[in-house]
């Protein structure tokens, strides 16, 4: 089970993940995300992973996808917290070289 | 040959809630070896990502039953097999590929080059039209007394 | 008859530290149904007292393999099937008893007096020489929306 | 894993089980706590159950067995701190009829 939630302060928009990110999962992010995108214009977006419990490459997904919201829309965009297992499968995709991975709640 | 300690198999339906269900069952057998956080978590990865493509890739068109299979073998060497009954892949060497997927924008095409940093061997088979068996094999560290 | 939602079984060897990985991954699956504490504990405990009767009674000679099938009915109702090929029950209305126990002193005879008051339906059908066969079915709560 | 501590004090033997308590785990549970039954003696045992997470009906094998060495000996006996999960398998056996269940840790 994933959920979602979100918290906006001074053009800063923060979305947090927690539970399992997998396939299952996914759609339902990307989509939620999205929406909240809409609903806060920001001038940067802060997706916080403290609380996954679980990450599969469905993640990677999700947040290759806001990446690229973020850069067509001109929003910096930031990972904040990822634990142990989803950082492990970030790395092994490469993704810390080419976003900023930030650690921290 | 290495002698079996222990294994088991899951049979199950090509639905997306297994998908946890798969890894967490994988997690609690091999949770006898006393692996590591790091292993375990990457053992349900790689677990969750063959199963996931059983589900999204091999039975994107009809339902169907994926089987994991899961031996100890001596010495502390995992085996895991996942098979599905799918549509199977017309080319093996190009789906492995980093990036590479058929998928929609919920896949990244990563799934394949996971399995393989996650563990010490992967090989896949598969036959178009008949389906796909994907075989990993993890060495987990000795555990110190 | 009630539709299936979604089932699955599991395979494994007779050993005992397979009890806990049996009713862990049952507990898994079952989770999809989002179920109480208490119907989720009463899950894994029926689950582990068949298993368990499988490896220590029905394989006491012999070693040889477990299935425990799980299928989820409409109207949230879990069926539950743990099956041996192992030594059988000679007289089922007897074993069923409260307190009759052919085992050691690590058995209480109270196992099937568990599993009958955990869920709503228990028939054991058993074969001397042949195997067992437990089947279990419980109705789980609707949870408020 | 179960895993079994003591603590003795003025004549009182705690003996502490935490983990899971299935058929697995009983052979040792028994051996363990009748050897520090041997090792500290006592004029009252109390079975610590507080940490168990899971219990099925080798538990009760456990209890009654302690049950009887502590009436043969004539020591007090006290089941202490038994969570839900466990709770419901002893009074499903009819356990608390027969002997003193406590709450607490
Ligand atoms: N079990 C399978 N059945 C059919 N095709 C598969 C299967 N597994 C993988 N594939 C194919 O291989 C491609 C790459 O897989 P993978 O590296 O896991 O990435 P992803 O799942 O993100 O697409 C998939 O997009 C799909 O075309
Ligand atoms: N799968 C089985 N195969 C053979 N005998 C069984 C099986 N399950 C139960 N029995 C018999 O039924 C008896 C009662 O079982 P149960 O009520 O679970 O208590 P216990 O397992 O504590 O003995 C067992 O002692 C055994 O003789």
């Amino acid at each position: 089970m994933l959920h979602i939630t979100q918290a906006e302060r001074d053009g800063t928009l923060m979305i947090s993940l927690s539970g399992e990110l997998d396939h299952h999962a996914a759609r339902a992010a990307i989509e939620q995300a999205e929406d909240l995108l809409v609903l806060y214009p920001c001038e940067k977006l802060i997706l916080n992973l403290s609380g996954l419990t679980f990450m599969d490459s469905s993640g990677l997904a999700v947040v290759l996808h806001l990446h690229r919201t973020c850069a067509r829309s001109g929003y910096e965009f930031i990972v904040r917290g990822a634990p142990p297992q989803p950082m492990r499968v970030f790395e092994a995709a490469g993704l810390p070289q080419v976003m900023i991975f930030e650690r921290g709640e | 040959m290495r002698a079996v300690v222990n294994k088991m198999s899951l049979k199950f339906e090509s639905r997306s809630v297994n998908e946890a269900f798969a890894r967490q069952s994988v997690g609690a057998f091999v949770a006898q070896l006393d692996p590591t956080m790091e292993e375990l978590g990457d053992i349900k990865t790689v677990v969750s990502e063959a199963v996931t493509n059983a589900i999204v890739h091999g039975y994107a068109d009809k339902a169907g039953f994926i089987t994991v299979a899961v031996r100890l073998l001596e010495g502390r060497v995992l085996e895991l097999k996942v098979k599905d009954a799918g549509r199977g892949i017309e080319n093996v060497e190009q789906a492995r590929q980093p990036m590479f997927t058929t998928g929609d924008d919920t896949r990244s095409g990563m799934g394949f080059t996971i399995m393989e940093t996650f563990t010490d061997k992967l090989r896949v088979r598969s036959t178009p039209g008949k389906g796909t068996m994907v075989t990993m094999v993890k060495v987990l560290k000795e555990r110190g007394a």
